[in-house]
Order: structure tokens, then sequence, then C-alpha cells
């Protein structure tokens, strides 16, 4: 089995990395923005990992980094979920939109 | 190994202290007595006299028995830069929480406020200590993630969810193109190391992208233009503590992180960051200044101003000497006795009557002119006059600036200087001289307010005119 | 003698107010601290021409104390003649303005009249001044140049009349842009300086000791110039004068006038002139143009007006071109008579506006249409008035007189056409004030009485003909017998001449 | 007793006098002041006549010539090496005559006022203004230094100013006392920017080194200033022009005048002693004073001789018309220093220089007489309570001594032998006709008409109708009013029979006196003609003036409204200063520069309100921005820079 080429790997994280920050611009439901970041997240997870295996294997740098980043990702999930929730509580709503009482 | 055990408290001995003051926080908090109705008792008071005690003696042992040497294999460091740097977020920290006092006095979750509070701080010396990108990023995550509950925590305001909500999206975007560059970089370089990065630069386009995400992330937090959108709206939006701290401490710890890794891991690129530097550093001056000009809420206008003062700083920092790093931590502590001092007195006046908007303070000096002359004071401070210690901040950030050769950026930040004293003058007329037929109430200060108002009053008029702290923040940076 | 206690006395004074609970108290003080402010001066004033004739060094009572080491900035202070002079002429405005407020200008804003928080500030103003003067770092110098900035803001705002908001907004904004250039040129000239230490100086007298880069000083003289001479009312950037001096409370209006206006002078003096002569050289005809510009159209624009304060804030605005006139000329006659045209228009311009703010407080008008007759009703105030106005329009006798000839004469030795016509210019201006002046004087002092009630009014009180009083010493003390002045500044504009010429 | 321990004395009393009356006069001195100004004016002019004794008899001649003395000195203002203002006191033939003139007729002037003001309430500010101008005046006069004169001229000024406005609740005394400073104002410039290239360009400012270096025509001073020139006039030729504008503004010359019959809203005695006697000659003096340096340049002598003559005919005529008395007078004081102007300037210099010393002749005695035509007015004025003609007549019989008196005065103003005016006047003629016909028949024909005006008014005053029944509760004057009419009448007698020549010359050498009889025919008989039509005309109430007014209608209208000059000037200033210049300076000093300044406030004002919409509150939109920002830094630097 041939190995497939990091510029393969690299094509697939950054077009991951671009799909979540397209829904993050057009997601107008908080809780999907969010699944969007995941998405961003996820893609620098593959980035770290191939860079990994295929470049500088000897080290592992880049896999403590994603395992790193997949903790601080729930816990920053977990944060924004509970802020949502209480933003709910005030508005009745958690599309994005709606949310911009504070502006100019 | 009793040596190494020793080495490592001393050595981490910011952070632990800190988590000790968490834990004793923490343990309050679980054994704290119920009411018969299962309420819990209103001890608040007890509680802040604690904790700012704590707070007090937290900053008092940093100045002792700080040494230097690495933990981590290399990837944490402590100095006497660090730990000075950290004993100055101390501060700050202790001067919110004496202002957060009359806030915090009628408020449900006042160990929550510290716990989260000190988490970021927490997190904040893990990041000036960092040596690798991965203890930097647990570092930012861990001082920004409790800073979002923190803006929410006046849970049933409106406004304080919108701020939460927007600050904890728009970190988590930034901090997902920080890790995007990150990565990126380390595809470039096989290393994350700060020490080994310098030997990896090789100035190429995709590593000056992997900067420009960087200073990115770093542009979000010390809110530069073009990513400061959300500080005004989290200002606004979040309690006055929470405000003070986001617009001082955070701020502060992030310059100290950039300075370091600017100044010495990414030296190679000295060149390329610095146009950036600039073009970011105008760029925020003027935005800064144009958008305070025309604000009515005092919360919303000092985000503004603040954007403006890290212009400034931004401009110190471009200087890439030694005189660039001294002026711009020199600056952080007479920004953080100034700023605090202003929103000290406005933390006060909102937590006790809600009023935050400039025409409020119409008259306010007819009732209160201990409070109007602190903030009169602190903005001049802010504005950059004499004899505060603003002016010597200003003046040696822009000299420095200056230093690169760099003179257009300086005229413009001179200029800049003249917008800025506009609405802080406006402040200070509508303090002063408009009459108001409903003035704000005389205010009777709690101790601890006072106290935290007092210090900054005497941080602000003896920081500049006393040259110790610049001299001493000199030899620092010059032993490094 | 010790030149810190010049910054010494007022800020204790000010302290002491801030101590005191009721107005008489508070106005007593800053009465002594004022009074041992002028006797301090001509102590100074005295000892300074003792130790002159033994001492050939161009800075007496020299103090340098390391201040920012790794910057080289110090806090470094002495005295010349031009400084001492300076000196004297903000203790006698001091006094006189501490004098005229005895009775307390209405404050809005905050509770009844405010007399702490007022002679606070006129006393912050001051140590301002004194600092300034004395200073001979260019750190300490700019330090205290912005030290005054606030407090005017702050007694324009408070205690003033008219648009005062405005006009305080837009004085201390221009002014702060005045310090903005000041800032851009002062750090320029400091990163061009190399000491043996390899550090970057502010020491006025060292950097007047080295060239500095012909280029640097092109570049930055303009910015130094042009920002101290925004205080002096440089044209066009004047127009913080006429609504500022209108605006201010009497005492503020002195202050202003007196000593304000005059930090500019000596700074484009001081810190321009003698640190950048080439430069100076190379702008002169610019300088030149502008402060003629300014004479004769300040000069004109003051015709029109109506108001007795703006008539002189405007008047202020043409005799300060001659300061910078004299300035520009760089020949030591003119920059002699520059720095006599300084304390001349100090003492000229705060008598007049004293007697304008008496006159105001008993009319509750200052417009001229509505006076008349005064010299009947009030003939002191009006005598000051007249006496202020013929010193202004350069009657012999008066301070006025030399200051203006002594620029006219320094002026003329420039023989470039282009230099002579802005002299002619600025000549011409002496018919043009004499319009002003008396078209003022004989509207509101003399003529019939233009309002009955003003019959009722009373004439000067102690404390007001004192205040006119030691301002009318200063003035005829120069118009009478000049020469003391010219001695105390004549080794000062020689060093200036002699760095103008040293290349 | 040497000059120097006493001389300063002269002027200085009179200052004392000034201060002492300044300050204390009102409160303590009171109806005493009077006596104070005269006490001190006592003491000076007796020094004065000592002075002049011992000077012209004594120690002044020294190897057949009057020397300069100079005897205090001090150095008062040093502006360079060569330039420096000094103050001290200069005695020569001129200065001396011009003190012995100036302190007597000031003393009579005081004395005279003693009567004339009392009862005013400013009686004390009035003898302390009298004093101030005297000091002025003698400081002026005793100049050894060019600009020292150039500052007791602006004091003169100040001090006729103040006493031209001394009736300040008068609208017309205030607008009279401005247009007299402002006017002369004018001319000071001229002197000014003078005196300036004067000094830069000759070296000094000191007449003497002035004098000295000028003359001599070896000097490169000299050599520059003929030899450089701006508009096609040599430097020198400006220079002295200049001064001599400061002149002619000073002594009310064509087209300068303009402010002196204004001038006669102050008290009569002031007009007596300032705009008659002593300050408005002050202009010949300076002419005098510099008449070396002068006698240099043809063409300006030339410029002083044609506004001379101009001014001596034109305020001739306008006299002839004019109703007030004291302004007849004024126009008769401008028409004889026009005299005085055109003497000068056909003078020469060491040879020749009859004009010069008929000049300052003409000026010594018409200090007396007209100082004597004015109080005797001031008499008039004093008994009747106007200024105008048609309130007065047949005053010869209720005010004999003023009469008599005023009689003489005309007399020798009119140039009847042996009168003073005959002999000052005849050196003039004399002068003009040597050196220039057209003048010196424009001189005569001014003479005849000087007759004529004055004769008109004497008739006017004491003939013509009965006198009229005025209250008359005070009578003719107090004695110290008649004194000085008395003593002046004197003097009016006896100072023509000076010989004047043997005293004052233009090198100072000592000349003697000619009288050509047979030369003084044609102006002695034209005189005597002109008062006979007078007397015809005017001697008793008829219709024949009115008469032969409308018959030569545009003339006298032009006459009367003093050729519209004041309306020129009115149109110059109002129209033209005023609304071209003064107005448009107010008005783009506040709304183009202050505009400017204002505008640039406005600016950042609306770009912020403007801006503040891009913080829309939209989370995405920030982000979006975010991304933007990153995107710019990219492209700017990775793929621009």
């Amino acid at each position: 089995m041939t190995e497939i080429p990091i510029s393969h790997m690299l094509f697939v994280s950054t077009a991951l990395f671009f799909i979540g920050m397209y829904g993050f611009f057009t997601r107008r439901n908080m809780i999907t923005m969010l699944m969007a970041i995941e998405l961003m997240l996820n893609s620098v997870n593959i980035n770290f990992v191939i860079f990994n295996k295929y470049l500088y294997p000897e080290k592992m740098d880049g896999i403590f980094f994603t395992i790193f980043v997949i903790t601080i990702a729930a816990a920053e999930a977990a944060v924004a979920i509970a802020i949502i929730i209480n933003l709910y509580r005030s508005h009745q709503s958690i599309d994005v939109e709606e949310a911009d009482n504070l502006k100019n | 190994m009793t040596d190494q055990l020793i080495d490592f408290f001393l050595l981490m001995k910011s952070e632990l202290l800190l988590l000790a003051v968490i834990f004793i926080m923490l343990f309050m908090n679980i054994t704290a007595k119920e009411n018969a109705d299962g309420t819990p008792v209103d001890n608040n008071h007890s509680i802040l006299v604690t904790a700012n005690i704590l707070l007090l003696l937290n900053f008092l042992a940093g100045f002792f028995m700080n040494t230097s040497g690495n933990l981590f294999g290399d990837s944490f460091t402590s100095t006497e830069l660090t730990a000075f740097q950290k004993n100055i977020l101390n501060l700050g920290t202790l001067l919110v929480s004496l202002q957060s006092y009359t806030w915090l006095k009628t408020h449900k979750h006042v160990m929550e406020f510290y716990m989260l509070l000190l988490a970021t701080l927490l997190g904040m010396f893990l990041m000036i200590s960092s040596q690798h990108m991965l203890l930097f990023y647990l570092g930012l995550e861990l001082s920004t993630i409790p800073l979002a509950a923190l803006v929410n925590f006046d849970l049933e305001k409106k406004k304080s969810a919108e701020a939460a909500m927007k600050m904890i999206m728009m970190s988590a975007f930034s901090s997902a193109l920080l890790l995007f560059g990150i990565s990126l970089f380390y595809g470039t370089m096989g290393t994350l190391h700060f020490q080994e990065i310098p030997a990896a630069l090789n100035g190429s386009d995709l590593q000056l992208y992997c900067l420009i995400l960087l200073i990115a992330a770093f542009g979000f937090k010390i809110s530069a233009v073009p990513f400061h959108f959300w500080t005004a709206d989290v200002y606004e939006g979040a309690p006055v503590p929470v405000t003070s701290y986001l617009s001082v401490i955070s701020k502060g710890s992030i310059l100290f992180v950039m300075t370091t890794v600017l100044y010495n891991v990414f030296a190679g690129m000295g060149v390329e960051w610095y146009l950036i530097i600039c073009v970011l550093a105008v760029a925020t001056m003027i935005t800064g200044n144009i958008f305070a000009v025309r604000q009515q809420n005092l919360k919303r206008l000092l985000a503004f101003s603040s954007i403006a003062q890290v212009g400034f700083i931004l401009v110190g920092m471009s200087g890439q000497n030694t005189e660039g790093a001294v002026s711009v931590t020199y600056f952080i502590i007479i920004y953080i006795f100034s700023n605090l001092a202003a929103l000290g007195v406005i933390s006060v006046v909102s937590a006790l009557t809600g009023k935050e908007k400039i025409s409020d303070y119409k008259g306010f000096y007819k009732t209160n002119p201990m409070l109007s002359w602190i903030l009169a004071i602190a903005l001049f401070s802010l504005a950059g006059i004499p004899p505060t210690s603003g002016f010597f901040g200003k003046f040696f950030l822009l000299l420095a600036g200056a230093g690169n050769g760099n003179y257009t950026l300086v005229i413009i930040a001179a200029l800049n200087m003249i917008v800025s004293l506009y609405y802080y003058l406006k402040i200070v007329k509508a303090v002063f001289m408009d009459a108001n037929e409903e003035p704000i109430p005389t205010i009777n200060l709690a101790f601890f307010p006072k106290a935290g108002l007092l210090i900054c009053l005497i941080g602000i008029i003896v920081t500049g005119l006393a040259s110790g702290s610049y001299n001493y923040i000199q030899e620092l940076f010059a032993s490094l | 003698m010790n030149l810190n206690l010049l910054i010494l006395i007022p800020f204790l004074t000010a302290m002491a107010i801030l101590f005191c609970r009721s107005l008489p108290a508070v106005r007593s003080i800053a009465l002594a601290g004022s009074a041992i402010q002028l006797v301090l001066s001509l102590v100074l004033f005295y000892l300074f021409s003792q130790e002159r004739m033994i001492n050939e060094s161009l800075m007496l009572f020299e103090q340098n104390i390391v201040w920012f080491k790794t910057l080289n900035i110090n806090y470094h202070i002495g005295v010349d003649g031009i400084s001492v002079s300076m000196i004297l002429l903000t203790a006698f405005v001091v006094l006189a303005g501490v004098l005229v407020s005895w009775k307390m200008p209405k404050a809005t804003g905050g509770d009844g009249e405010m007399g702490r928080e007022f002679f606070f500030l006129l006393m912050f103003l001051s140590l301002g001044a004194y600092g300034f003067f004395i200073s001979l770092d260019l750190f300490t110098l700019f330090f205290f140049l912005e030290v005054a900035v606030i407090p005017k803001f702050l007694l324009i705002g408070i205690w003033g009349s008219g648009k005062k908001e405005y006009a305080a907004m837009k004085l201390a904004l221009m002014l702060m842009g005045g310090s903005a250039l000041v800032f851009v040129g002062l750090a320029g000239l400091y990163l061009n300086t190399y000491t043996a230490t390899g550090l970057h100086t502010f020491d006025i007298l060292e950097i007047a000791n080295m060239s500095i880069n012909l280029d640097m000083q092109l570049l930055f003289f303009p910015f130094a110039f042009v920002g101290f001479g925004i205080f002096t009312a440089i044209f066009p950037f004047h127009t913080w004068v006429p609504d500022g001096h209108s605006s201010a409370p009497t005492a503020a209006s002195m202050f202003l006038a007196g000593i304000s206006m005059k930090l500019g002078g000596y700074g484009c003096l001081r810190a321009a002139v003698l640190l950048m002569p080439e430069a100076a050289h190379y702008y002169s005809g610019w300088i030149v143009a502008l402060s003629a510009i300014a004479i004769i159209y300040g000069a004109f624009a003051t015709m029109m007006q109506t108001d007795l304060k703006y008539i002189n804030a405007y008047s202020s605005v043409s005799h300060c071109g001659f300061v910078l006139l004299g300035i520009g000329m760089l020949t030591h006659t003119a920059i002699m008579g520059a720095v006599m045209q300084m304390v001349s228009h100090g003492l000229m311009t705060a008598l007049f506006f004293a007697a304008i703010g008496m006159i105001y407080e008993r009319t509750h008008t200052r417009e001229v249409k509505k006076l008349g007759g005064l010299l009947k009703i009030m003939p002191f105030i009006s005598t000051v008035f007249v006496i202020a106005g013929l010193c202004s329009l350069g009657l012999p006798g008066f301070s006025g007189f030399v200051a203006e000839m002594t620029v006219f004469v320094g002026a003329w030795e420039q023989v470039d056409a282009m230099y002579r016509l802005a002299t002619i210019l600025a000549c011409a201006s002496i018919v043009v004030t004499a319009v002003y002046i008396l078209r003022a004087v004989g509207k509101a002092i003399m003529g019939p009485i233009a309002d009955q009630h003003h019959l009722e009014l009373t004439d000067a009180r102690w404390n007001e003909k004192m205040a006119a009083g030691i301002l009318i010493i200063g003035i005829v003390a120069i118009g009478i017998a000049p020469f003391w002045l010219t001695e105390l500044v004549t080794p000062g504009t020689t060093a200036i001449m002699n760095q103008l010429n040293g290349f | 007793m040497n000059y120097a321990n006493y001389i300063y004395l002269i002027p200085l009393l009179p200052l004392l006098s000034f201060l002492l009356l300044g300050f204390f006069g009102r409160k303590y001195v009171g109806a005493a002041s009077g006596w104070v100004g005269v006490l001190s004016l006592g003491t000076s002019a007796l020094l004065s006549v000592y002075t002049a004794f011992r000077y012209f008899f004594v120690d002044g001649l020294m190897d057949g010539k009057y020397q300069t003395i100079i005897p205090v000195k001090i150095e008062w203002l040093r502006f360079s090496e060569t330039l420096s203002i000094d103050m001290g006191i200069l005695l020569d033939p001129v200065s001396v005559m011009m003190l012995v003139v100036v302190t007597f007729v000031s003393l009579m002037v005081h004395l005279f006022s003693i009567g004339y003001m009392k009862g005013e309430e400013r009686y004390a500010t009035y003898f302390s203004y009298l004093s101030l101008f005297t000091f002025s005046m003698l400081g002026l006069v005793l100049s050894t230094n060019i600009f020292q004169i150039y500052m007791f001229w602006e004091l003169v000024g100040v001090s006729s100013y103040l006493l031209i406005g001394y009736y300040f609740t008068k609208p017309s005394a205030v607008k009279a006392s401005k247009k007299a400073f402002i006017v002369t104002r004018f001319a000071d410039l001229g002197f000014l920017i003078g005196i300036l290239i004067l000094g830069f360009s000759g070296g000094s400012f000191d007449f003497a080194t002035l004098i000295a270096t000028l003359t001599n025509t070896q000097s490169p001073e000299l050599t520059t200033m003929i030899s450089s020139s701006f508009l096609g006039i040599t430097l020198l030729s400006w220079a002295l022009t200049l001064v001599f504008i400061g002149g002619a503004g000073k002594s009310a010359m064509f087209p300068l005048h303009i402010w002196l019959p204004d001038a006669m809203e102050g008290p009569t005695p002031v007009s007596a002693l300032i705009h008659a006697a002593t300050m408005v000659v002050a202009g010949v003096y300076l002419v005098a004073r510099m008449f070396p340096v002068f006698a240099l340049d043809p063409a300006v002598m030339q410029l002083i001789t044609i506004t001379g003559i101009t001014s001596a005919v034109l305020a001739a005529i306008i006299a002839c018309t004019q109703t007030d008395i004291k302004r007849v007078l004024a126009y008769s004081t401008m028409s004889q220093i026009g005299y005085m102007m055109f003497a000068m300037g056909i003078s020469g210099y060491a040879f020749n220089d009859t004009g010069y010393t008929g000049s300052l002749f003409h000026l010594f005695t018409h200090a007396f007489f007209k100082s004597l035509l004015f109080l005797g007015a001031g008499a008039v004025i004093h008994y009747v309570h106007s200024n105008e003609m048609k309130d007065m007549g047949g005053l010869r019989k209720t005010m004999p001594i003023t009469h008599i008196t005023f009689l003489l005065a005309c007399l020798a103003i009119a140039g009847i032998p042996p009168l003073a005016g005959f002999f000052s006047k005849e050196e003039i003629l004399l002068a003009a006709w040597e050196s220039n016909k057209t003048v010196y028949f424009m001189a005569l024909g001014t003479s005849a008409l000087t007759a004529f005006y004055m004769f008109r008014l004497y008739f006017s005053i004491f003939w013509s109708k009965e006198a009229a029944h005025h209250d008359n509760h005070h009578g003719e004057g107090t004695f110290t009013m008649k004194l000085p009419l008395l003593l002046l009448a004197g003097c009016t007698i006896g100072a023509g029979l000076i010989p004047f020549s043997n005293f004052v010359t233009s090198n100072n050498i000592p000349e003697k006196m000619e009288l050509h009889l047979l030369f003084s025919i044609a102006p002695v008989l034209l005189a005597v003609l002109a008062i006979g039509i007078a007397a015809i005309l005017y001697k008793n109430e008829n219709d024949k003036p009115d008469k032969i007014a409308s018959s030569m209608n545009a003339l006298y209208r032009t006459a009367l409204n003093k050729f519209y000059i004041d309306e020129i000037y009115l149109f110059i200033t109002k129209k033209i200063i005023f609304n071209l210049i003064a107005k448009p300076a107010a008005w783009i000093d506040r709304n183009i520069v202050d505009g400017l300044m204002n505008l640039l406030g406005n600016a950042t004002i609306i770009v912020s309100d403007e801006a503040k919409s891009v913080q829309s509150g939209k989370v995405q939109w920030y982000a979006l921005a975010f991304l933007g920002g990153i995107l710019i830094l990219t492209v700017a630097f990775i793929y621009l820079y």
C-alpha cells in the first residue's frame, strides 16, 4: 500500500478549516457556530498529527498538542454552551443575529 | 531530590501560591454554611476580607525569593523579570478585587468570582513563563475561557450574556486561527520550543503567514485594530470590575508575553513584524480615538480609549530595542494604575446607582469632590498630562518608537494624543463644569474601594516622578 | 541660591491651600505665597546680578540631578538673564493675579465659588511656569510646559464666562497640539544627539555644544518652533487666543496672556533657535513672514472687535508677533527685543486684563458699545485702563515702547528686502494699534456716560489698586530705565547669537 | 555754576509737578494745583533764561562759533555696538532759543489757566497734563539723540491727546483727540522708519555723530546712502523724506494737517501752548536740528518747500472762510508754520542761510504773538461762552486789555512794523526772493491774506455789532489772566528787535543782521491794503461779505469745507481701511482661520459618528473583520511587500 502523500492530507485539513470558517460566518444558530469552530480545531489537529507523522516522527510534540487541543476545545465548548444557555434565558433565542444590542 | 523539589517550589512560587489561594477559596465554598431554608449564609463581607487579605499576601510574597531557572524540559522559565511581571499582575488583581467590593458585597457568587478570576490569572502566569507554544496556548486558553464566564457574571443581565457570548465566540475563533498558525509553524520548523525557534526561522512566506496569525491572536487579546471589535461590546456588557480586569490585567499579561515573544523568539523576523506592528499601531490609535470621540457610555468610551492606548503601546513596541521593551512594561504599570482608578470610580458609581453615561456625571464634583479628582487625575494620566505618570509612560513609549527612526509613526501618535485629550476632557468637563439638576448622590466609600483608589492615585503620581520603577525594569531587561 | 525654592514655594502654597476650609484663609495663604514668590524672585534677581559679576558661565545656580539614568534624562536647572527676567515677570503677574481674584469669580458645576480649587490651580500654574523657566533639560522643560495646560482648562471651564466650555476645550486642544509638535521636535533632537557615553541627551547646554546633523535640524526645527509658537499665538494657530482669553476669569486671562504665552516665546528661543541654529537661519524667512502677518493682521482684526477682552486678546496676537519677529530676525538686537517684548507684553497685557476684569465685575458687560464715560465713574480703573492702552500702543516711558523699538532696530539690521518689508509692516502696526486702543478708550473710558446705572458703581478696592500698582511699577521700571533689563538679558542673548553665528 | 549742575532741573521740575499733581493733585493739592504748576514752571523759566543768557553772552561763543554743549548724557538703552538711545541735554543756539520759548509760553499759559480753568472738576489733572506736556516738550528740544527726540515726540503727542480730550464727556472732544493722535501717529510711522534707516545706514542715532558722518563727503556711510536706492530714490532721500513726514505730521503740514483744527476742542490755553506756540513747531525744529543733513539733499529740500508753501496758501484761504475763531487761529497757525517750513526748504547751509534764520526767527516771534492771540481768544470765549464769531462783536469796550493786546498781535502777524512779526516775515520773504520767485509771490499773497483774515477776526470780535448783553459775572478776567496777555504783548513788541542772526544761524556762526527797508515796502503796503479791505467789510455789520462769498460761490464753498480733505481721509479710513482691510481680516480670522481649526474638530466628530455603524453588534461581522485584517496583512506583507 502506497503512502498517502502529505499534500493530500494537508488538503483535507485545510478544506476542513475553511469549511469550518464558512460555517462560522454563515450559520445563525450559535450551537452550529460552535460546531463550526470544532471543525476548525479538528483541522488543526489533523495538521499537527500529520506534520508529526510525516515530517518529524522522532518527537511527539504534535501529538501532544492535539491531545491538549481536544481537551481545551471540550472545555471551551462547555463554557460556551453554558453561556448560550444563559443567553437563551434572557433572549429567548439563540439566533446570533438577534444578539446585537451592544453596538456602535 | 529535595533540592529539585525546593527549586520546583521556588520557581513555580507564584503559580503555586495562586493555586493555594484558589484552593482555599474552593474549600471555603464547599464548607459554606447554609441557612435553615437551604440558602447560603450571607457572609460576603468576611469572604471579601479574606480574599483581599490573601491577595495582598500573595502580592507581598511576590517580592521575595524570586529565583531564575527552567522547568519541565525547559518549557517553563522563571526569571526576575517574569516574577516582576507576575507581581504587577498580582497588584492589578488585588486592586480590581478591592474595587469590586461594592459590587460583590451584594452578589450571590463571590467565591466563584474569585476562583474564576484567579484561574485566569494563573493562566496568565503560565503564559508569561512559557517557553513552549503548548504551554503558551494552555495559558492563553486558561486566561480566556474563565473570563468569558466572568463577563457573564451578572447572570440576570441581558447585556452581560450577550457580551459573554461575543467574547467566547470570538476567542474561540481567534484561538482556532492561532492554532492553525501554530500547526503550520510546527510544520515548517519541527519544533515549538521558544529556544529552538530562532534557529529554525527562515523567513519564508509561510512562516510570515504564521507570524501574522500569531500576531492576530495577540491582537485579539490586546484588542488591536482590526481584531478589536469585541472589545467595546464586551466591556460595556460586563460588570465593571470584570471590565477593569479585562482592560488592564488581561491586556497587560498578553503585552508582556508579546514583548518577550516578538523581541526574543521572533527577533529573526524583526523587519517583518516591525512593519506589521507599525501598521497595527497606526490603525489602532486612529480607530480607537475616532470611535471614542462620540461615545456616551463611559465604559464604552474607556473601551475605545483602551484600544487607543494599545496603539501607543504598539508604537513603543515598534522601537525594537531595550527601551521599547522597558517602556512597554513601564507603561503597563502606569496604565494599570490609571485605568483602574478611572474604572474604579465608575465601578463604584455603577454599582450603587447604575449610572454609566457621561451625562449622568454632570455636577459630579458638587457631590463627590474626592472621587471627581481621582477620576480627573486618572483621565489626565491616561491622556498623558504631567505631572501624572501617564505623561512619563507616553513620553517613553513614543521616544522608544522614535528610537527606531520612524518619525512618521511618532508624529501620528503625537497627533492622536490631541484627539484622546478631547474625549478625556469631555468627561472632565461634565464632572467639573456642567450643572445638573439631579447629580449622582454623595457616595460613602467603603474601606476597600477607598484603599484601592488611593493606591491607584499614589501609583499614578509616584510611578512617574520617581524614576525608580523605570530604572528597575531597565535593569531587569538589561540583565536578560 | 537654590532654584528649587521657586518650585517649592508654589507647591507648598498649593498644598497648604488644599487644607484650608474658608475662602479668607485660602486667599490669605495664596497672597502670602505669591508675595513670597515675588520676594524670592527679587532676591534671585539681586543674587544673580551679584553672581554675574564674578561668574562668567552662561547659566548660574545650576543643579543637575540624575532622573532617568539610562535615558540620560536629568533634572537640570539653572538660570541666565533671560530666565531671570521671565521669573520676575511671572512673580509680578502671579501676585497681581491673586490680588485681582480677591473677590472670587463665580464658579459653575461645583459648590459655590470654589475658592480653594481656584487658588490651588493658580498656584499650580505658576509652578509650571517657574519650572519651565529654570529648566535646562528639554525633558524637564517639556514636562513643565504641559503641566500648565490642564489648570488653564479648568480655570476657564469652571470660572469663565461666555462660551467657556468651548473656549476651554479649544485652548486645551490647541495647546496640546502645540505640545505634541514640541514633543516630536524635541524627541527628534534628542535622538540625534550623541554624547561620549553613547547615550542621547536632553541637556540644553550639552546639545548647544554639539552640531546636530543639518537634515535633522531642518526636519525638526519646524516642529519645535511651531509647537512652541502655538503657545505664543503664531499665525495661523492663534485662534485659541481670542476665545480662550475672553472666556477666562480675570486672573486666568492674566496668567494666560501674561505668562503662558511667554512659555512659547521662551521655548522658541531656548529650545529651537539655540539648539538648531542652522535650521533657524534656514527658516527665518518663514518665521518673519508669519509673524509679520500675525502682527498686522492681528492688529486689523482687533479693530473690528467690540468686546474689550477680544480687543486685548487680538492685540496680544499682534504683540506676540513682535516676539516671534524678533526671534526670526536672528540679530542680537532683535532677539533682545523679543525677550524684552515678552516681559513687557506680559506685564502690560496682565494689567489690561486686570482693568477689563474690574470693569466687567462692576458693569457686567464688556461690550464697548454699552460702556462710556467710565473715567467719570471710576477714575482709578479708567486710568489703569488708559495706562495699559498707552503701554500697548508703545508710548515712551512704558515698557512697550522700549521693547518694540528694540525689535524694530534689530529687525532693520537684516538688510534683505523681504525682511525690511516685514519690518515696515510691523512698524505700521503701531498706527493700527493706536487706532484700536484709542477707539476703545474713546468709547468706553471717555465719552458720555452710556448707562445711568453705572453712576452707582464704585471705584477700585485696595486689592485691585495693589494689583494694578504692582504691574504698573513693573511696566514703568522697564519703560523708564530699560538698561537694567538689557544688562540682565544681554549675556543670554549673546550666547544665542554666538550659537547662531558659530558655524 | 556749571550747566550740568542745574540744567536737568529745567525739564525735571515740570515732571515733578506732573507726578505730584497726577498722583495727589485731586485729593490733596486741589485749588493750589495751578500755583504748584506755576511755581515749577516759573523756576524752569528762570533757569532757562539764565541758561540762555549764559550761553549766548558768557560761554557759548568760542572761536566765533556757538559751541554745541552736552552737559548731561547717559546711555539709556543700548541696541548694538553703534546704536543706542542716549538721554541727554544738548545746548546749541536753536535748543536754547526753544528752551526760552517753551518755558516762557508755558508759564504764561499756566498763569492764564489759573483763572480760565477755575472751578473745573479735574482742575489738578489739567495742570498735571500741562506739566507733562511741558516736560515732554523740553525733553524734545533738548534731545541729543534722534531716538530721544522720537520718544519725547510721542510723549508730546500723548499729552496733546490728553489735553484735547480734556472735556472727555464731549464726544467731539474725544473724536478730535483721537484724530490728532492717530494722524500724528501715522506721520510718526514715517519718522520711525526714517530713524531706522538713518540709524542703520548712518551708523548712529546721535545727532552730533550722525551729522558729522553724513556731512563728511568721504564717509562710507554717506556713499552708501547716496549710492543705494529704492524705487529710484536714494536711501538718503528716503530717510530724510520719512523723517520730514514725521515733522510734517506734528506741524500740521498739508496733507497731514487735518487734526489741527479739530484739536481746538481742547481748552483754549492748551491750544495756545500746544497747538500754536510749541508742539506744532516741532516739525520745523526737527528740520532745523538736522539741517546740515537735510541740506545735503536738494530733492528733499524742494519737497519741504513745496509742502510749506502749499500749506501756507491753503490754510490762509481756508482761514478766510471759517467762523469759529479758534479754527481761524488754527488755520492761521498752519499757514504760519508753512511759512517757516518753506523758509527752511529754500535755505542753504552755511551760506545763503537767511531762510534758516528767518524760519527760526519767525518761529520765535510767532510763538509770542500766536499764543497771545489764543489767550486773547480764550479770554473772549471765557467771556461770551462761544467760539462763533456771530456771538461776538463790540467787545472792545468791555474787554479793553484783551482788545489792545489782541490788536497788537494781529498787527504783528500781519507784518506791520515795528512789531515782531514784521521782522521775521521780512527775513523769510527776503530769502524767498533770493532763491525762488514763485515762492516769493505765493508767500507775498499769503501774507496779504493773513492780514485780511486776522483783521476780519479782529473786527468781528471787537467791532462789528454792538456788544450783546452777556451775563457779565466775571468781567474780563482775573489778574492772572490779564498778566500773561500783557507780558506776551510786551514780547510781541520787543521780540522783533532782537538781532536774531547774531544768535541763530545754520552753522552757528553769528552773522550780522541786515535790514532791507526798501524791500519791505511791498509786503507792508499789501498788508495795510488787506487790513483796509477787512475794515471795510467787517468793521460794521453789513452784507458785503456775504455778497462777495456768493459771487465766488465755488471757491468759497470749497474753502469753507476745507477743500474736502477731511472727507477724503474719511473715505480712505472708513471705506477702504475699515471695510476692505479690517473687516475682512476679522471675518477671515473667525471664519477661515478659526473655521479651519473648528473644521478639524468637527471633521473628527463627523467621521466618528459615521464610523460608529461599523461596530454593528453582530459577532459574525466581527469575525469577518478579523479575517479581513489577517488577509490584508497577508496580502500586504507577503504579496505586495
